[in-house]
C-alpha cells in the first residue's frame, strides 16, 4: 500500500481542523478543530514509523495524546472562565483588545 | 605609552560631572564654581598640551593614549591628536568656560542638571576630536546627541519638545546610516587587511578601496556629516533647533559640536576615502557655494534673532565644507581657521543676544530696536561679534574666509566667485540685523534693558581678544593644522597649484 | 529468549546531572503543586517563594558548574543538547526568570496585593471577587505554573528532537495561556488575553505539530542531527519536506512574534498581567529564539540556501511593520509588545546570517533585548493610578519631575531599545547588523536601519513626554517598590550599561560558546 | 618706526573704545594728540625722504609675517611701503585730520557722547593710514574694509535717527558691493602671480597674457566705484551726509572717498597694460563727475549739494587716473588740493549748521557774512579754489587735468570742461544762497561765528586751498617727486596751453554768471515747477530708484519666497515624510482588529504562502 495516500489524508484532515478554527466562532468547536489537527499529525507519525519501520512515531503519537489531554484541561478552565464572565463561548466576542 | 595627557583632559569634566552629585557637606563650591573649574582645568591641561605638542614631527598623531576595547572587532579605546584635532580640542576647551560663565545661573531651577549636560557635552565633544578610532568615534557622534537633546528639550523655549525630537532623529538617521557603512567598511578591512579594524591611521594608510565601494561608504558617511554640519538640503532641523535653545546649548551645539560634521569630513572621510572625495569633490562644492548662498538669501528674511544666527551658521558651514573639498592647502587651513573662527563668532552673537532675549523672554526682532541706548557694551560686542561673522578684515572671520575662497578659487573659479557674493549679502543680513535690533528709535521694551554686568563682559572679552588675535596673527593655527593637511593632502594625492605666471622672486 | 529480546532493548541512558536545571525546576513545580494541595492557603506564598527561588537558583549554580567544554554532549539518547549555545540560553532564560519571579512576588505596589487575582475563578467585578480580595486571598498557583513554564522553556532551547521539542513547547506554553488569564485588575481583558494566546498557540503548536510529522515522514527520524543527515542524503519528494520545513518555521515563529505570526503579541501583552507580560517578552523570546537557532541550523541547516531568503522577508517585514505600528500607540504596554515585535525582526536579521557570529549576535541581542524589556516593564508596574497601572502615555507627561529616578531609569531602557551608543541595544544592534553584512544582506541591514530610526521617534517621544512636558493634574503616581521589584530593575539597568560599556566581557563568553552539538 | 603712525591712533581709538566712559574727561584729547602726533612722525619720515635722493626714497617695513603657508607659496607679509605716493597721503590724512579732530572738539561740544566719535575718528585715520601703507593688496583690503566700518559707524554716530541707521547700512553694503570686486581681483592675482605684493604684480604683469591685466583693471575700478562714490556705485554718497559735518569733512570728502583713486594710481602698472580697462575708468569718471555736478546743482540741501560735488571733483580724479602716466600724479594733486577745498567748504557747512540749529536748507540761509566774518571768508576761498580761479589750488589740478584729457580724446576733454562750467555754476549758486543774498533765517535762529576751535582749523585749511597748488606745481615739484613710483609723461593737447587755459576760465566765467543771474533773488521754499533735469537732479538722478527697483525690492522678493520655500518645500518635506509614516501606521494598526479568528487566518494564509514561496525559492 502506498504510504503517500495515509499522509494526503491526513493533510486533507489537518486542513479540515484548520478551516474549522477560521470558521467557528464557538470557542470549544474551534478548539476540537485543533484536536483534529494534531490527529492529523499524529496518523502522519504512524504512517512515517510505518514506512521507516521505526517505533519512533507510533510512540510520538502516544506523545501527543498526552499533550493534547492536557491541552484540553487547560483550554476548557480558559473558556470555561470566559464563558463564565460572558455567557457566551463565541471568540469574537472577545475583541476588547485591538490596535 | 607616554602620560595619558588626552585621557586626563577627557575625565576632567566627568569627574567635574561627578562632583556636581556629591552632598554639598563634601565639597566647599558651588555647583556653579564646580563646573566652571573643572572646565578651566581642563583649558589649563589644553594649554599644556598644546606647548608639548610638535608641530615639526611627521606622525600622524601624538600623545597616543589605546586600550583594548572589543578586541573582537578589533576595536580600541585610542585617543590620539592630529593638528587638526588639537585646534577643535583648544575651541572647546575655550568655549565650554566661557559659556558657562556666560551663561551663569540661566536656567534658575534645574540649574545642577543643566550645568551637568553640558560638561557633558564637553567631555564628547573632546571624545570624538581625540577619537582616533573609528568605532569609538562613531559612538561618540550618537552619545553626544544626548546631552544635547536633553539641554534642548529640558531647557528651551515652549516648542523645546518638538525641536529636541527633529534634533536627535536628524542626528540618529545620519549615524545609522553611518553605521552601517561602518560595518561594511569593517568587513572590507577583514577581507582585505586580513584583520578586523577600526584604526583610522590604519585604515587610511593600508586600506585600497574599489572604486564603487569606495563610493558607496563615502556618501554613508557623507550623509551623517553633512546632516550634522549642516549643509542643505539637510539644514532644516537647525533653526528649529536654534530658536528652540537657551543660548548657551546653543552655542555648545553650534559653535562646537556641528563642527563634528565637517572635522569628520577632513579627518575620516579624506583619509579613509580620498578618491571617492576627489570624485565627489565638484558636486560637494557645488551644493557648499549653494548653500552658502542660500543660507544667507533665507538669513535675510528671517524674523527671530536666533533664526538668524542659525542660517548664518548655515552659510558659514557651506564654506568650511567648500575649503575642506577644495583640495588646495590654502582652502584646508582656512577651513579649519574657519572652525575656530565660527565657533568664536557664532559664541559671541548667540551670548551677547542671548543677554537681551533672556531679559525680554521674546526673540523676535521686530521687538527691539535702539536697544544701543540702554546697552551700549551689549551693542559693542555684539557689533564685533557680528563683524567677525561677516569676515571684516582684521578679524578672524575674514583670514578664515579670505583662504577658502583663495583655496578654492585655485581650483573652482565659479562657485568661489558665486561664494564671494556672500560678503555683500553678509553685510545686508548683519547690518540689517544690527540696524533694526540695536540702532533707530528705542523702542517700550528695549527701553528698560539691563546692560551688561563686569562678569559677562569678563565672560565675552576672551572672545573678543580671540578674534582679534587670530586676524591679525592667525600663525599659531596654521602652523598647527599645516603638518596634518599636508599629511592628508598627500593621501588624498593632491597638490596645489602654481600660479600661472611663475613668481618674481620677493624681495 | 527473554534475556535476548531484552538485550536488543538499550537502556536508555540519562545524564542527571547535566540536565539538572531542567529536572530542579520541574521538581520545584511538582513541590509547588504539593504546596497547594496540602499547606493552608496563608502559609502558601512564602513556601512557594522559598521553592522556586531556591530551584532557580540551584538551577543557574547547575548551569554555570556545568557549562564548561566538558559539559557539553548530547544526553538523554541524543534527544536533548546541552551545548554551549543550550548552556548560555538557560543561563539567560533563569536569569531573566529570576528577574520576573521577583515582579511576581511583588505584593506592595498594589495595595490589595499581588499583580493576580484573589480568586481566577470568581466572576470579574462580582461579589466574591470583593470578598477574596477582602479576606486578602491570593491565586498562589501563579508558582508552580511558572515553574513548569521555567523547565518548559529550559527543555525547549535543548532539545535536540522534534517530539522533545514540542512537549517542551507546550509545557511552556500551557501556563503561559493560565498565567495570562490571571491578572488581578482588568480581569476582562485578561481573560480575553488568555483565550486568544490559548486558541492561536493551539493552532500554532499543532502546525509545529505536523511540521514534525512530515519531517519524521520524510526523514524517518526526529533527532534533529539525523534529520539534517535524512535531507542531505536523500533525494525525493522534496516537496513534503518544504512543507515540513515550512509548518515547522510557522510554529517557531509564531512563538517569536514574527509577521505575519505576530499578531496575538499586542493583545496578549497588553491584557496580561505585567509581570507575566515581562516573562513573556523577555524569557519566552529568548526561548523561542533558542528552539528557532537550534532547529534551523541544525536540522534543516542543509536546506540553509532554501529557507534563508523568506528569513529575510519575513524579518523585514517584522522590523517595518512592528515599527511602523507602535509608531501609533497610545498605550505603553501596548507599544512595548510591538516594540517587542520589531526587535525580534532585529533579531532575525542576524539569525538569518547563519554563521557562527551570527548565533553569539543572536545570543548576545536576546540577552541585551531581555533585561531591558524586563526593567520597563518593572518600571511600568511602579508607575500607578487609583484603578492600577497607568500605562497611557499621555498621562505620564511630567512624570520627570515626579520621580526622576523611575523616569530617568525609564529613558534608560528606551534609549537602549532605540540602539544609542552605550547602551546594551547598540550592542546588540551593532552584533546583529555586522552579522548580517557579512552574510551579505546588506540590503536588508538598509532596512533595518529604516526600521530603527522609526522605532527611535516613538522610544524618544517617552522620554520627552516624561520630561519635556508639565505634568498634567491627577496624573499617575509613583510607588516605591519592596526589595523585589528594586533588584529587578537594578539588575537589568546594570546589565544594560554593562552590556554597553563593556561588552567585551559578555562576547567572550558567549563567542566561545557559540557552536552547536549534532 | 612707520608702524607708529598707524599705532598711535589705533591705540588710542581701542583705549577710548575699551575703557568707554572712565576715558570721557581726556577722550577727546587723548584722541587729537594721537592724531597730532602720527602727522608729526608722517613729518619727520617725509622730511628724511626728501633727504635722500629719489631712487633710495622708497622704504619697505615687514612688521611679520601674517598669512604663510609654505606648501602653498602662499605668503602674505604685513608689511609698510613708505614712498613718495603713501607719504603724501600720511601727510594729508594725518594733517587734515588733526585739524578736523580740532574742529570736532568745537562741534560735538553739545553731544552726549564725544568719547565715541573721536574714538571712531581715531580708528578711521588708523585704517586709513594702513589702507595707503600697505606694501600689497590683501593688507589695504584690511585699511579699505577698515575706513568702511569708521565711516558705518562715524555715518550712523547718531543712530537714534532711523534715517543715520539706514544710510551707514547704505554706505557700508554699498561699499562691500566694490569690495566684492576687490577680493576677487586679489585672489586672481593670487592665482596668477602666486603674490599680491604691489612690487610682485607690478613686475609680474609686464608680459602677462592681456586677460589678466584687464579682469584686474575692471575689478580693481569696480572697488573703486564702490569707495569712491562713483558710478553706478554712487547713491550712498549723499545719504552719508546724515553723519556730523567733520565726518562729511574728513571722511566723505578730504580722504577716505579718495582712496578709490589711490587705488588706481597704485595699479598703474595694471592699467597701463590694458587699454580697455583706462577707457571704462576715464568714462566712469567721465559720468561721475557730469552726474555729481547735475545733483550738486539742484540741491538745496548744502551738505547733499556739497556731496555731489564731491562726486564731481572725485570723477575729475577717476578721470585723471585713467589717462594713464599723463594723468596720475594730476589725480593725485587735484586729490590734495581737493582735499583742502572741499575739507574747509564743509567745515564751513558745518560751522553754518552750528550756527543755525543744524539747518542745512539753503533756501533758509543767507546775508550770513556779517555774523559768520571767518566762515564765510574761508569759504569764499575755497569756492575759488573749486571753481580754479588762479591762483587758487584748484586751478592748477584742474587745469591739468583739463590739458590731459584733451590730450587723451575730445570727448573726455568736453567732458572735463564742461564739468569745470557746471562746477562754477552750482559753487556760484551755493555762494548766493548762502552767503551773498539777503537773510532769510528762521525766525528763533540767531547766527554767531563759532568758536576758536572750529575757525582755526577752516582758516588753517583755507590758507591750504589757497596757496597749494602753487606750492606743489612750481617748477613741477609734485610731478618730479611722484614719477619714480607712478610714472609721468607730459601730455600733448592738442592746442596751446594757453588756448586751454582761456578756454577754461571763460567756460567757468559763464558758469559764474548763470550763477549769479538765476540766484538774484531766492524762494524760501523750492520751486515746484522745474525742468524734468532739475527734477531728476533732486532725486539724486534716479540713483536710489534704480537701486530699489533693480536690486532692493527683488532682492526682498527672493529672500522672502525663498524663505518660505525652506519653511514649506524643505522643511516640509521632512515634516512631510513624518506624517506620512505616522498615516501609514495608523492605517495598519487596523490590521489588528482584535477578532482571534483574524488572527488564525493570517496564520494560516501566511503558512500557506510560506509553502508556495518555499516551493519557489527550491525550483
Amino acid at each position: 500500500m502506498n504510504p503517500n495516500a495515509y499522509l494526503v489524508l491526513s493533510g486533507i484532515i489537518f486542513s479540515i481542523g484548520a478551516i474549522g478554527v477560521l470558521l467557528r466562532r464557538n470557542a470549544i468547536v474551534a478548539f476540537m478543530s485543533v484536536e483534529l489537527m494534531l490527529n492529523a499529525a499524529n496518523l502522519a507519525f504512524v504512517t512515517g514509523s510505518r514506512v521507516w519501520g521505526t517505533l519512533d512515531g507510533q510512540t510520538a503519537a502516544f506523545f501527543v495524546m498526552v499533550v493534547a489531554a492536557a491541552e484540553v484541561v487547560v483550554g476548557l478552565a480558559i473558556i470555561i472562565t470566559i464563558f463564565r464572565t460572558r455567557n457566551s463561548a463565541s471568540v469574537d466576542e472577545a475583541s476588547l483588545l485591538r490596535w | 605609552m607616554n602620560f595619558p595627557w588626552l585621557l586626563i583632559v577627557l575625565l576632567t569634566p566627568l569627574i567635574g560631572t561627578v562632583l556636581l552629585f556629591i552632598p554639598k557637606r563634601f565639597v566647599a563650591f558651588s555647583d556653579q564654581q564646580i563646573a566652571l573649574y573643572s572646565s578651566l582645568i581642563t583649558l589649563l591641561f589644553v594649554i599644556v598640551i598644546a606647548l608639548q605638542f610638535d608641530i615639526s614631527s611627521s606622525a600622524t598623531t601624538q600623545f597616543d593614549v589605546s586600550f583594548d576595547w572589543i578586541p573582537v572587532f578589533g576595536i580600541t579605546f585610542h585617543l590620539g591628536l592630529t593638528g587638526i584635532s588639537l585646534v577643535l580640542v583648544g575651541l572647546t576647551a575655550v568655549l565650554t568656560p566661557i559659556v558657562l560663565l556666560a551663561t551663569e545661573y540661566e536656567v534658575q531651577k534645574k540649574n545642577k542638571e543643566f550645568l551637568m549636560w553640558i560638561l557633558l557635552t564637553q567631555a564628547s565633544a573632546l571624545a570624538v576630536f581625540l577619537a582616533r578610532d573609528l568605532f569609538l568615534f562613531y559612538v561618540v557622534f550618537e552619545a553626544m546627541l544626548i546631552p544635547i537633546f536633553f539641554l534642548v528639550g529640558r531647557f528651551g523655549g515652549p516648542k523645546r519638545g518638538a525641536a529636541a525630537l527633529k534634533f536627535i532623529l536628524f542626528g540618529l538617521a545620519g549615524g545609522l546610516v553611518m553605521l552601517a557603512a561602518l560595518i561594511w567598511l569593517y568587513f572590507v578591512a577583514v577581507n582585505q587587511l586580513g584583520r578586523g579594524t577600526f584604526s583610522i591611521t590604519a585604515l587610511s594608510n593600508e586600506l585600497k578601496l574599489d572604486a564603487w565601494t569606495e563610493r558607496w561608504l563615502f556618501l554613508g558617511f557623507f550623509f551623517a556629516f553633512a546632516l550634522k554640519a549642516p549643509m542643505i538640503p539637510g539644514h532644516t532641523w537647525l533653526p528649529d533647533t536654534a530658536e528652540q535653545a537657551t543660548p548657551g546649548t546653543s552655542t555648545m551645539l553650534i559653535g562646537i559640536l556641528d563642527k563634528v560634521g565637517t572635522y569628520g569630513m577632513l579627518a575620516i572621510l579624506l583619509p579613509i576615502f580620498p578618491n571617492a572625495s576627489i570624485e565627489f569633490a565638484p558636486v560637494i562644492i557645488g551644493f557648499a557655494a549653494l548653500g552658502i548662498i542660500y543660507g544667507a538669501l533665507v538669513a535675510i528674511a528671517q524674523k527671530n534673532i536666533k533664526r538668524t544666527f542659525a542660517y548664518i551658521s548655515i552659510s558659514h558651514f557651506g564654506f568650511i565644507v567648500m575649503g575642506i573639498f577644495s583640495f588646495t592647502s590654502i582652502g584646508m587651513i582656512g577651513s579649519v581657521i574657519y572652525m575656530v573662527a565660527h565657533g568664536l563668532s557664532t559664541a559671541g552673537l548667540f551670548l551677547t543676544a542671548g543677554y537681551l532675549i533672556r531679559q525680554k523672554d521674546n526673540s523676535l526682532i521686530s521687538n527691539f530696536g535702539g536697544v544701543t541706548k540702554a546697552a551700549p557694551v551689549m551693542t559693542g560686542l555684539f557689533l564685533i561679534a557680528g563683524l567677525s561673522s561677516i569676515a571684516l578684515p582684521g578679524m578672524a572671520g575674514f583670514v578664515a574666509e579670505f583662504m577658502v575662497l583663495t583655496g578654492t578659487f585655485q581650483k573652482y573659479k565659479i562657485p568661489a566667485i558665486i561664494a564671494t557674493l556672500a560678503i555683500v549679502l553678509a553685510a545686508i543680513y548683519m547690518l540689517w540685523l544690527y540696524q533694526r535690533v540695536f540702532t533707530g528709535t528705542e523702542t517700550k521694551e528695549s527701553s528698560n534693558i539691563i546692560d551688561l554686568n563686569k562678569k559677562q563682559i569678563l565672560a565675552l572679552s576672551p572672545l573678543v581678544a580671540l578674534t582679534l588675535l587670530f586676524g591679525f596673527y592667525p600663525a599659531p593655527i596654521i602652523k598647527i593644522s599645516e603638518s596634518t593637511i599636508a599629511h592628508t593632502m598627500t593621501l588624498v594625492g593632491a597638490t596645489d597649484p602654481q600660479p600661472m605666471i611663475r613668481k618674481v622672486v620677493n624681495q | 529468549m527473554i534475556q535476548t529480546v531484552l538485550n536488543t532493548i538499550p537502556t536508555p541512558s540519562f545524564e542527571y546531572a547535566l540536565l539538572s536545571p531542567i529536572l530542579v525546576m520541574f521538581l520545584a513545580a511538582c513541590l509547588g503543586v504539593l504546596v497547594e494541595a496540602f499547606l493552608p492557603h496563608e502559609k502558601r506564598r512564602f513556601a512557594h517563594l522559598i521553592i522556586v527561588f531556591t530551584a532557580i537558583l540551584f538551577a543557574f549554580f547547575a548551569v554555570v558548574l556545568q557549562s564548561g567544554p566538558n559539559g557539553r554532549a548530547l544526553v538523554a539518547n541524543g534527544t536533548v543538547a546541552l551545548d554551549g549555545p543550550g548552556w548560555i540560553l538557560q543561563g539567560t532564560i533563569l536569569l531573566v526568570a529570576a528577574l520576573s519571579a521577583l515582579l511576581f512576588a511583588e505584593s506592595k505596589i498594589d495595595p490589595l496585593g499581588d499583580a493576580f487575582a484573589a480568586r481566577a475563578s470568581t466572576l470579574p467585578g462580582g461579589e466574591e471577587e470583593k470578598i477574596a480580595t477582602k479576606l486578602g486571598w491570593a491565586q498562589t498557583e501563579i508558582w508552580p505554573l511558572f515553574s513548569f513554564a521555567i523547565s518548559g522553556m529550559l527543555l525547549f532551547v535543548t532539545a535536540n528532537d522534534l517530539l522533545v521539542l514540542f512537549v517542551a513547547l507546550e509545557v511552556m506554553s500551557l501556563p503561559l495561556y493560565l498565567l495570562a488569564g490571571l491578572a488581578r485588575r482588568r480581569r476582562l481583558l485578561s481573560q480575553e488575553a488568555a483565550l486568544k494566546y490559548f486558541i492561536l498557540g493551539a493552532l500554532a503548536s499543532a502546525i509545529l505539530l505536523f511540521g514534525s510529522a512530515l519531517t519524521y515522514a520524510y526523514t524517518g527520524s526526529l533527532e534533529f542531527g539525523q534529520i539534517s543527515n535524512g535531507i542531505s542524503s536523500a533525494n525525493n519528494s522534496p516537496g513534503l519536506l518544504t512543507a515540513a520545513i515550512a509548518l515547522v518555521a510557522v510554529g517557531m515563529l509564531f512563538k517569536v512574534g514574527a509577521v505575519p505570526f505576530h499578531q496575538w503579541v499586542p493583545d496578549v501583552y497588553t491584557g496580561s498581567p505585567t509581570p507575566v507580560t515581562s516573562f513573556m517578552a523577555g524569557a519566552v523570546k529568548v526561548a523561542a529564539f533558542g528552539g528557532l537557532l537550534r532547529v534551523f541550523y541544525v536540522a534543516f541547516g542543509a536546506l540553509v540556501w532554501d529557507w534563508r531568503p523568506l528569513i529575510w522577508v519575513v524579518a523585514g517585514l517584522t522590523m517595518v511593520v512592528g515599527s511602523v505600528i507602535a509608531l501609533a500607540q497610545s498605550d505603553f504596554k501596548r507599544m512595548l509588545a510591538y516594540s517587542s515585535v520589531s526587535n525580534g525582526g532585529f533579531i532575525l536579521v542576524g539569525f538569518s546570517a547563519t554563521s557562527r557570529p551570527a548565533i553569539a549576535a543572536v545570543l548576545i541581542y536576546l540577552i541585551a533585548y531581555a533585561f531591558a524589556t524586563v526593567g520597563a516593564f518593572a518600571l511600568l508596574t511602579l508607575i500607578r493610578e487609583q484603578a492600577g497601572e497607568s500605562s497611557t502615555l499621555i498621562r505620564w507627561k511630567g512624570l520627570g519631575k515626579k520621580s526622576p529616578l523611575v523616569a530617568g531609569l525609564m529613558s534608560l531602557f528606551m534609549l537602549s531599545f532605540a540602539g544609542i551608543p552605550l547602551t546594551s541595544g547598540f550592542t546588540a544592534k551593532f552584533g546583529v547588523f555586522t552579522a548580517a553584512i557579512s552574510g551579505g544582506a546588506t540590503a536588508l541591514v538598509l532596512v533595518g536601519v529604516i526600521a530603527s530610526a522609526i522605532a527611535a521617534v516613538f522610544y524618544i517621544r517617552v522620554i520627552i513626554l516624561m520630561f519635556f512636558s508639565e505634568p498634567i493634574p491627577e496624573g499617575p503616581f509613583v510607588v516605591v517598590p519592596s526589595i523585589f521589584t528594586t533588584i529587578a530593575i537594578t539588575a537589568s539597568a546594570v546589565v544594560t550599561i554593562i552590556l554597553g560599556l563593556f561588552p567585551q566581557v559578555v562576547i567572550d563568553l558567549i563567542s566561545s560558546a557559540s557552536v552547536f552539538l549534532r | 618706526m612707520i608702524a607708529a603712525v598707524i599705532a598711535l591712533p589705533a591705540l588710542s581709538a581701542a583705549v577710548l573704545l575699551s575703557f568707554g566712559n572712565r576715558t570721557n574727561k581726556f577722550g577727546p584729547l587723548l584722541a587729537i594728540f594721537a592724531s597730532t602726533g602720527s602727522f608729526l612722525i608722517g613729518l619727520w619720515h617725509f622730511l628724511q625722504m626728501v633727504a635722500r635722493p629719489a631712487e633710495e626714497r622708497p622704504a619697505l617695513t615687514t612688521v611679520y609675517e601674517w598669512l604663510a603657508v609654505p606648501a602653498a607659496g602662499f605668503k602674505i607679509n604685513f608689511a609698510l611701503q613708505l614712498d613718495q605716493l603713501s607719504i603724501s597721503f600720511v601727510l594729508l590724512i594725518t594733517f587734515v585730520g588733526t585739524l578736523i579732530h580740532i574742529y570736532s572738539l568745537g562741534y560735538m561740544s553739545h553731544d552726549e557722547n564725544p568719547r565715541r566719535f573721536f574714538a571712531y575718528l581715531n580708528l578711521f585715520v588708523a585704517a586709513m593710514l594702513l589702507l595707503v601703507l600697505a606694501d600689497n593688496y590683501l593688507l589695504l583690503y584690511v585699511g579699505w574694509e577698515g575706513v568702511g566700518l569708521a565711516s558705518y559707524l562715524l555715518i550712523g554716530f547718531w543712530q537714534h535717527k532711523p534715517t543715520a541707521a539706514v544710510a551707514a547700512k547704505k554706505a557700508f553694503v554699498a561699499n562691500r558691493v566694490g569690495d566684492f570686486g576687490l577680493s576677487l581681483a586679489i585672489m586672481t592675482m593670487f592665482i596668477v602671480f602666486g603674490s599680491v605684493s604691489f612690487s610682485d604684480i607690478n613686475s609680474g604683469i609686464v608680459g602677462a597674457p592681456a586677460w589678466v591685466s584687464l579682469t584686474l583693471g575692471l575689478l580693481l575700478l569696480l572697488a573703486a566705484c564702490g569707495k569712491s562714490a562713483q558710478f553706478p556705485l554712487q547713491s550712498w554718497l549723499l545719504d552719508a551726509m546724515e553723519g556730523p559735518t567733520p565726518v562729511s569733512a574728513l571722511i566723505h570728502a578730504a580722504t577716505m572717498v579718495t582712496a578709490g583713486v589711490y587705488l588706481i594710481v597704485r595699479s598703474a602698472s595694471i592699467f597701463n597694460a590694458s587699454e580697455i580697462a583706462q577707457t571704462a575708468v576715464v568714462i566712469t569718471g567721465a559720468i561721475s563727475l557730469l552726474m555729481g555736478a547735475i545733483i550738486g546743482a539742484a540741491k538745496d540741501d548744502i551738505k547733499k549739494s556739497l556731496a555731489g560735488s564731491t562726486m564731481s571733483q572725485i570723477g575729475y580724479m577717476v578721470l585723471a587716473a585713467g589717462l594713464g602716466p599723463i594723468g596720475y600724479v594730476f589725480a593725485i594733486l587735484h586729490l590734495i588740493t581737493h582735499g583742502f577745498f572741499k575739507a574747509v567748504m564743509f567745515l564751513g557747512a558745518g560751522s553754518i549748521m552750528h550756527a543755525t540749529n543744524d539747518n542745512v536748507d539753503m533756501r533758509r540761509y543767507g546775508g550770513l557774512p556779517k555774523v559768520m566774518f571767518f566762515t564765510t571768508i574761508t569759504f569764499f576761498i575755497g569756492y575759488l579754489a573749486i571753481i580754479g580761479v588762479p591762483p587758487f589750488a584748484g586751478f592748477y589740478s584742474k587745469d591739468h587735468i583739463i590739458e590731459a584729457a584733451l590730450s587723451h580724446s575730445w570727448w573726455a576733454g568736453a567732458a572735463v570742461l564742461f564739468g569745470a562750467g557746471l562746477t562754477a555754476f552750482y559753487m556760484t549758486r551755493m555762494m548766493m544762497m548762502t552767503f551773498v543774498s539777503k537773510s532769510r533765517w528762521h525766525d528763533d535762529v540767531h547766527p554767531h561765528e563759532s568758536p576758536l576751535s572750529m575757525v582755526l582749523p577752516m582758516i588753517v585749511l583755507s590758507v591750504g586751498a589757497a596757496t597749494m597748488g602753487i606750492l606743489l606745481t612750481r617748477n613741477h615739484i609734485f610731478e618730479h617727486w611722484l614719477e619714480p613710483i607712478t610714472g609721468f609723461v607730459k601730455p600733448e593737447p592738442p592746442l596751446p596751453i594757453q588756448t586751454i587755459t582761456t578756454i577754461t576760465l571763460s567756460v567757468v566765467a559763464i558758469g559764474v554768471l548763470i550763477g549769479i543771474w538765476q540766484n538774484i533773488k531766492i524762494a524760501k521754499v523750492a520751486p515746484v515747477k522745474v525742468s524734468f533735469v532739475v527734477k531728476a537732479a533732486r532725486k539724486d538722478l534716479y540713483g536710489d530708484v534704480l537701486n530699489e527697483t533693480l536690486l532692493m525690492r527683488p532682492g526682498q522678493g527672493l529672500t522672502k519666497s525663498l524663505n518660505i520655500f525652506d519653511n514649506a518645500v524643505v522643511d516640509g518635506f521632512v515634516n512631510g515624510l513624518g506624517l506620512f509614516v505616522s498615516g501609514i501606521s495608523a492605517r495598519l494598526r487596523r490590521s489588528e482588529t482584535g477578532y482571534v479568528r483574524s488572527y488564525a487566518m493570517s496564520i494560516v494564509l501566511g503558512t500557506a504562502l510560506l509553502i508556495i514561496a518555499l516551493l519557489m525559492v527550491r525550483i
